[in-house]
């Protein structure tokens, strides 16, 4: 008993707190002994080459994947371990996939729907009627993202980048404390990339937002902290710059 | 070929008729229609299949002489798929659709079942020609089948006599269904009733299509060396009597020492078989190939030429059909009309040659006499007779070995009109 | 609430099919009932099996439900349709009483002559229709529950949960079998006399029960209208497209499916219980797993996906059934009932219904509003990445 | 019952006492008493038969043991007793004692004498006592068993006469038993049977256990007390080879079971083809194995042993070309559709049973088992047939085979790399579209080869595959799809579960306890019991 408690304390002012979080498939470490702070209100950015184990991380952040040993809280007090995707959700901890992942057979209105924050029990949900106030809101996110005019298509008929984008939306519908938003800008173009960078950075004025991404030309552009993963655990942290000197991070990314 | 395309025809009429649900199909007047409700496909092809081109052949065969009343049969082939209500459902159709005079089918005791209530909805005739459990006699239903005591006991009689091996101890092993339930009840008080210790009578059941016997077989060769005689009486359902008699054969349970006598297991069975390990193991039927009767020979000879296959066997359901079938051709002519309530009271009393050199009769509890026949399997997958019931045994529809049963007589004759007549309570029960 | 959870699924659309399915129910009863000159009659013979068909056809509707629209292959609902079966068919046995061959005012026929000397405990309270009327849901959806509730939790899913559940009808089927069960064994329940005090087998009585089928299929058909036009009918199609996705966005997918698993189990449950008394036996043979196959491929047919489409699956293929098994074409009827299932997958992957609707749509506009109802391929996709 | 009125009977024997004389003097009585085995009832065949043993003479014993067979007739041209083997529409006569040829008869012309259990068991114990001399060692063992079976204590000086003549230690062994089975009935003293409890309960086996059993049960005495501990040393042994059967059933129904499993394990486990109609390529390889035994029963019948060995390949042959039709044909279009190819294969496999079902007939249709696939041998306690060994040893070598494939050959890495990765193996050169027609081919062939094997202990008909189809299911996903260690575990311990629950709860309930319990498997382990973990498969 005493371990948790003394992560407990650790983990009292930060709103994510990773202690020591190893994971293995089959006998591959995807995550060794991983530690990480998030604090509120912080934007943080992680890079690292594939197989660094940064979508484990967030499997395990969002309750997808247990860990194998080691302590995940969120606000201090709740321990993430024991809880499951859905609580996890609900406790404000939004997630994006790498892949846009948004509901192709929905319209774009019934996706921001489904996300948005309120009932999610099945009873609630059976006899839910939507509200002035929901319509407003939804109406609101479809400007912010841009699908106001294709509220009405099936989301499989839109555009990769305006998945990401309905995916993005999908997030803020939920209100969530934490934004986990796994390469937000793969298959952008230039000028939809520098949109969602703005666009995260207006986020991340009113909640925590950890971005998962290659391009280091978007995460020069959130100019953030930087965490650098390899082989499952932290190998640099810091300005991109002071990572970006780091001799271990250079042998990673050109020494092979 | 011009008859296929006509049946094509009327197959489309019937459809398109009942698709508008418009008044239903009016029969042609110059044939009398007999109904064939065996399955085709599914499960019971396998046994089934013989009894529909049997059916084929007898129509045949009385065409040839005329037909009836002087109109010719005309055979309406339905195919109720092994599946149960779907029995049911062909039943009313031939009954109601199809206008025929009499149906001959259903081989499981499931299917009779489920078409029972039809029958007697539509007041029609069904002739049942299986081996079956009895515990049942109703006024549309004759059963050319063997009940119990025309099968089971006798065979159990056998064993036990000197000749048969002066069996001691019983093992009943049967497919877990109704009719070796039953019958396994009767022969559990039947034996007991001769003298048989509770401690000597192994009873024990498998599934339907059982394959793996290995655990089964050494259970029995386990209860048989408790030096007594044994024997296995097996009510051992189509299917699973292959693997079961392999796995005999193979753990060398001879018929010298074990003998199996099966009520299940006939020449169509064995056809699936190499027998020579089999030889000396027993069935009992009413009928065998093997039974050198001019009759029997006649009918062979007419069977491989109608089926152009001279491989073909013959066996007791078939000759239950051919009983059943000429039964209803004499009760038919005897009352002049097809028309049912007729033909069921002119069938009781009917009398018409078996295919075994003798005369079946039908009673006025709607089964019939039969001789009864214990059969040795060959290593050429025939069976020989190797005894016979004195006379001829008439079907006992209710058990007297069962408690609740005993009470009861079926009489379809008036004043009596009753299929379970109590004697005990003096009221005919049931509705 | 509940008049509003059914109001809001009250389009054109759902008006028309209730209106034709009810009128269908009172219609072709009364006609039977006429003389057989009048030009409009329909023989006895056409209102069993239309019978029939419309308690195949709420099966039907009962797999759709938990296959096209939350993505759940049941290959097991046969046993949901038998449970209902069998509780209906308990009733009726104890309606016999003492009409039985061997008199017996408790014990049906069956375990008198295997010599049962009391009735088991689970035949208790049988004897009257509202203990029945309540097993007929409650048995199906109590274990719809527990196995869903097993399920779901462990997140079995895909061709896991079809085999699993395959596996659970097929141990119902040989439990049911075994003659020790207390359920009459391979013969099942039969010999049925009176429903309610009322002849089964009585024209007036069949019209009844006709006509309860077709009510129960509308009824079926208004509630999963209902639910899928609630935002728990999004919840379910967004579980079936991206099962985690919707976990992600804090919906707690196995109480969905719970849900939707018991309600359509219990549907199942019901259709079940109204085809025994028509069909006049139910036995274990109606747990076979191929049963379960076959109602999927009725919904295959028909369109999965789309409400309408089981129901038109489950009359054109059972129609199809009853043409082919009789005269010459009888022993071609699983080559044709093969064929179909095979050009059913390659040619018309949504199904009949699925295929009409899909070009009805495709000429106004590509997009349609709110509630429409979803083109198969999207669900493939989320198939394959399952 | 016999065909002969009594009276007949008796003057056929005068006469043929009569015509005897005249034969050369050494067959003269012995002719005579063949004949009589042809002019009676059971009774009078049974006395005949008593009459043959009691001379003593070792000519008798093949003479009875064509009796036993079936091979004696009655010539109806002059009552005598010939032995007979069918050519062509008649018979080839040859006496019975001297094997003289006789000529010919056509099938009326002579009558089987039929013989019942009863008789077979009376020729056995007869032939038992005659050949325990015999100068080959085989027909003493038999023999010997025979004697132990009948334990006539009548038999006991014959036995010490054989005893000490014999050489081979395993038929003494035998002898000696069956002196102590003798003893035990007969009315030798105290000693002696305790000596013969001592014997008998070193053999430890379930005859033996009858036998003291039933001397357990007699007066009280040493030798009831000596015949009591025996049973409960026996009792105790057998309790533990009791536990060895059930793992040795419970590995050949497993065997039965991977060999069932196993093609699935590659078009479901590996290709993610739900394979409805992998019953039915098992059935093609029984109807091939069918096929070709009729072809060689009809024109080479001696080489009836080899059947199997040439409807291997060639019903490898047939299913996996049916497999790459239908792959070609109808599944090709449905990768990444696991649900629907349940559906298109489910009707492959109606056409398939149908068609089946109209060529071949809905019956079953005969397999033979070549001599080397019947009869068993003891080990210990437990009897094992040959059938079930081979199909263990086959079971076991189909999966090295599969394995040495998929592990070993550009072909399985090809299959390895398209299930893996289509778009990338595509890319890399590999031709997926034959990739993929061949795995299939491969897994309907290995489904084609298990029918074979399935032909040896199953009926061949049209619904063979059905009964197999489901069990088949449940091992891959018991086992965990995609990984064929655990179709080879999963079968293995089904099969032994299986069998360890059946004699307890009955054949239909342990069915029940085992679909149960992977039903609860799978809540525990959703991806079976060998799951691939890890991202990949759950994104």
């Amino acid at each position: 008993m005493s371990a948790p408690e003394k992560s407990h304390e650790k983990a009292k002012n930060s709103l994510l707190y990773l202690d020591g979080v190893s994971v293995s498939f089959d006998g591959f470490k995807a995550l060794n002994a991983l530690s990480l702070v998030i604090e509120p209100g912080e934007m943080r950015a992680i890079i690292g080459p594939n197989g660094a184990g940064k979508t484990t991380m967030m499997d395990v952040i969002t309750g997808k994947t247990k860990p194998d040993e080691g302590d995940v809280y969120f606000a201090g007090t709740t321990d993430l371990t024991r809880m499951d995707e859905a609580s996890i959700a609900s406790l404000g901890i939004g997630r994006k996939f790498q892949k846009p992942t948004v509901f192709e057979s929905h319209t774009v209105w019934n996706n921001i729907d489904l996300a948005l924050a309120g009932v999610r029990k099945p009873f609630a949900t059976l006899f839910h009627r939507t509200s002035a106030k929901e319509i407003a809101r939804i109406e609101e996110i479809l400007a912010t993202i841009r699908l106001t005019d294709k509220k009405d298509w099936l989301a499989a008929n839109l555009s990769h980048g305006q998945k990401q984008w309905l995916e993005i939306g999908m997030l803020l519908a939920q209100e969530p404390q934490l934004l986990l938003v796994d390469e937000p800008v793969a298959g952008m173009t230039d000028a939809e990339t520098m949109e969602t960078a703005a666009l995260l950075r207006e986020i991340a004025k009113t909640k925590s937002v950890v971005v998962v991404e290659h391009d280091m030309h978007f995460v020069r552009e959130l100019d953030v902290k930087v965490t650098v993963l390899h082989q499952g655990s932290v190998l640099s942290e810091g300005t991109l710059d002071h990572v970006s000197a780091d001799p271990t991070v250079i042998e990673v990314y050109l020494g092979r | 070929m011009l008859n296929k395309v006509s049946r094509t025809i009327g197959a489309l009429a019937t459809a398109a008729t009942i698709a508008v649900g418009a008044t239903s199909a009016f029969a042609a007047d110059d044939t009398i229609k007999v109904g064939i409700l065996h399955s085709l496909s599914g499960t019971m092809a396998i046994s089934e299949t013989t009894l529909k081109d049997t059916v084929l052949f007898l129509i045949d065969e009385q065409n040839k002489k005329g037909g009836v009343l002087g109109k010719k049969l005309e055979a309406v082939v339905v195919d109720p798929a092994s599946n149960w209500p779907l029995f049911a459902e062909k039943a009313r159709e031939l009954i109601s659709q199809d206008k025929v005079s009499v149906v001959f089918g259903c081989w499981t005791s499931v299917s009779r079942k489920s078409v029972l209530p039809v029958f007697k909805e539509l007041n029609s005739i069904l002739f049942y020609p299986v081996q079956y459990e009895g515990e049942e006699s109703e006024r549309n239903v004759f059963y050319t089948g063997a009940a119990p005591n025309q099968q089971a006991i006798p065979a159990v009689d056998y064993l036990m006599s000197e000749e048969g091996g002066a069996v001691k101890r019983w093992v009943l092993e049967g497919t877990d269904y109704v009719y070796p339930r039953t019958t396994n009840k009767i022969l559990e008080a039947y034996l007991k009733s001769k003298g048989v210790a509770e401690e000597d009578i192994m009873i024990n059941y498998t599934p339907f299509g059982f394959s793996d016997w290995q655990t089964e077989v050494a259970a029995i060769k386990k209860f048989g060396s408790a030096g007594k005689k044994t024997a296995v009486v097996s009510t051992v359902n189509g299917d699973a009597n292959v693997p079961f008699y392999k796995e005999l054969g193979n753990q060398g349970i001879k018929a010298e020492d074990i003998p199996v006598v099966a009520f299940s297991v006939g020449e169509e069975e064995l056809a699936g078989i190499d027998t020579a390990p089999l030889v000396g193991h027993l069935a009992a039927w009413n009928y065998f190939q093997s039974i050198d009767t001019p009759e029997n020979e006649d009918f062979i000879k007419k069977w491989h030429a109608f089926i152009k296959n001279d491989k073909r066997t013959t066996n007791d359901p078939m000759e239950a059909t051919y009983i059943g079938f000429n039964a209803w051709v004499a009760a038919v002519e005897k009352a002049g009309t097809t028309q049912p309530d007729a033909v069921i009271d002119a069938l009781i009393g009917v009398s018409v040659p078996n295919l075994t050199g003798g005369f079946s009769t039908i009673m006025p509890n709607h089964h019939i006499t039969k001789p009864v026949y214990i059969g040795e399997i060959q290593d050429n997958g025939q069976l020989d007779v190797v005894w016979q019931t004195p006379g001829l045994v008439v079907g006992d529809e209710w058990s007297d070995y069962l408690p609740d049963s005993k009470d009861l007589i079926s009489d379809w004759r008036a004043p009596m009109s009753c299929g379970n007549f109590n004697v005990k309570t003096g009221k005919c029960g049931g509705s | 609430m509940i008049t509003a959870f059914f109001f809001r699924a009250l389009d054109g659309k759902t008006w028309a099919v209730l209106a034709v399915l009810l009128g269908i129910g009172i219609a072709l009863p009364l006609l039977s009932l006429t003389d057989p000159s009048f030009p409009l009659h329909v023989p006895t013979y056409v209102v069993a099996l239309v019978g029939k068909y419309l308690c195949y056809a709420l099966l039907a509707l009962s797999v759709d439900l938990v296959w096209g629209y939350c993505g759940i292959l049941s290959l097991g609902h046969a046993a949901f349709f038998a449970l209902g079966g069998y509780a209906m068919g308990m009733y009726l046995m104890r309606q016999i009483g003492t009409r039985g061959v061997y008199a017996n005012p408790i014990l049906p026929d069956f375990m008198v002559f295997l010599n049962w000397t009391k009735l088991p405990w689970f035949w208790h309270g049988f004897d009257m229709f509202w203990f029945a009327a309540i097993m007929v849901l409650l048995v199906p959806g109590l274990l719809a529950f527990v196995f869903g509730w097993f399920a779901f939790r462990s997140r079995v899913t895909g061709v896991y949960l079809s085999i699993i559940t395959q596996a659970m009808t097929y141990a119902l089927l040989l439990a049911f079998f075994r003659n020790d069960m207390g359920f009459g064994g391979n013969n099942g329940l039969t010999d049925f006399k009176d429903i309610l005090g009322f002849n089964i087998q009585a024209p007036e009585t069949r019209g009844v029960l006709f006509f309860a089928s077709a009510f129960a299929l509308a009824l079926g058909f208004l509630i999963c209208r209902a639910v899928i036009a609630s935002k728990f009918g999004k919840v379910l199609i967004a579980v079936r497209d991206a099962e985690s996705r919707t976990r992600f966005i804090g919906y707690r997918v196995e109480g969905y499916k719970l849900f939707v698993f018991v309600l359509s189990a219990m549907m199942a449950g019901v259709a079940g219980s109204l085809y025994v008394p028509q069909i006049g036996i139910i036995n274990p043979g109606e747990f076979a797993p191929a049963n379960s196959i076959e109602a999927v491929i009725w919904v295959a047919v028909g369109g999965r996906g789309t409400l309408i489409g089981p129901i038109v699956g489950a009359l054109l293929v059972n129609f199809g059934k009853t043409w082919f098994t009789s005269g010459v074409l009888a022993e071609y009827w699983l080559f044709v009932l093969g064929g179909l299932f095979i050009a059913v997958t390659l040619f018309l992957p949504k199904g009949v219904v699925g295929t009409l609707m899909a070009r009805a749509r495709k000429k106004p506009d590509e997009t349609k509003a709110p509630g429409a109802l979803s083109p198969i391929e999207a669900s493939q996709a989320a198939e394959e990445g399952a | 019952m016999r065909p002969f009125p009594s009276r007949l009977a008796a003057l056929a024997i005068i006469a043929l006492t009569l015509f005897g004389v005249l034969r050369p003097a050494f067959g003269a009585d012995l002719t005579a008493q063949v004949n009589a085995l042809g002019q009676g009832d059971y009774a009078a065949l049974e006395k005949a038969i008593g009459d043959l043993a009691a001379t003593g003479d070792p000519q008798v014993a093949p003479v009875l043991d064509a009796l036993s067979n079936g091979d004696l007739y009655v010539r109806k041209s002059d009552n005598a007793v010939v032995k007979a083997t069918k050519s062509g529409s008649g018979f080839t006569l040859t006496d019975p004692v001297t094997g003289a040829a006789l000529g010919e008869a056509g099938r009326s012309g002579v009558t089987k004498i039929k013989v019942n259990n009863k008789i077979r068991g009376l020729v056995r114990s007869a032939t038992g006592s005659l050949t325990l001399m015999s100068a080959d060692p085989a027909q003493r063992r038999s023999a010997a068993a025979d004697v132990f079976r009948s334990g006539d204590p009548a038999q006991i000086p014959l036995l010490d006469q054989a005893i000490a003549k014999e050489t081979d230690p395993g038929v003494k062994k035998i002898m000696t038993e069956a002196r102590a089975a003798a003893v035990l009935k007969s009315d030798m003293g105290d000693a002696d049977k305790i000596a013969a409890i001592a014997v008998l309960s070193t053999r430890a086996d379930q005859d033996a256990l009858a036998m003291l059993a039933s001397t357990a049960s007699g007066p009280d005495g040493a030798v009831k007390s000596a015949a009591a501990d025996a049973v409960a040393s026996i009792q105790g042994q057998l309790k533990l080879w009791e536990g060895v059967q059930n793992i040795w059933y419970g590995v050949s129904l497993g065997s039965v079971l991977l060999l069932a499993a196993i093609g699935l394990a590659i078009t479901f486990g590996v290709m993610g083809i739900i394979n409805m109609a992998h019953g039915e390529m098992v059935m093609l390889g029984a109807y091939t194995t069918f096929v070709v035994q009729e072809i060689i029963r009809n024109s080479y019948p001696e080489l009836f042993d080899w059947s199997l060995a040439i409807a291997l390949p060639l019903a490898f042959l047939v299913s996996g070309a049916v497999g790459v039709l239908i792959e070609r044909s109808v599944i090709r279009f449905l990768y990444g559709r696991p649900l629907e190819t349940l559906l298109a294969t489910w009707g492959i496999s109606l056409i398939l049973q149908q068609a089946v079902r109209t060529y071949f007939g809905p019956n079953n249709r005969e397999v033979g088992n070549p001599s080397w696939m019947s009869g068993a041998f003891d080990l210990g306690n437990i009897a094992i047939t040959y059938n079930r060994m081979w199909i263990v040893v086959f079971a076991l070598g189909v999966f090295a085979v599969l394995m040495l494939v998929l592990k070993r050959t550009p072909f399985g890495l090809q299959t390895r790399a398209v299930t893996a990765n289509r778009p990338m193996a595509s890319s890399m050169g590999i031709r997926t579209p034959l990739v993929d027609a061949l795995t299939f081919g491969l897994g309907s062939g290995i489904a084609g080869i298990a029918g074979v094997a399935l032909s040896q202990i199953d009926n061949v008909s049209p619904n063979l595959g059905q009964s197999y189809i489901i069990d088949s299911f449940m091992v891959v996903v018991f086992g965990g799809v995609g990984n064929l260690w655990g179709t080879l575990v999963g079968a293995f311990t089904l099969g032994i579960a299986n069998k360890f629950l059946e004699p307890y709860a009955g054949a239909v309930l342990a069915k029940i306890l085992v679909l149960v319990f992977i039903i609860l498997f799978i809540q525990k382990r959703p991806r079976g019991l060998f799951a691939l973990k890890g991202r990949s498969v759950e994104a």
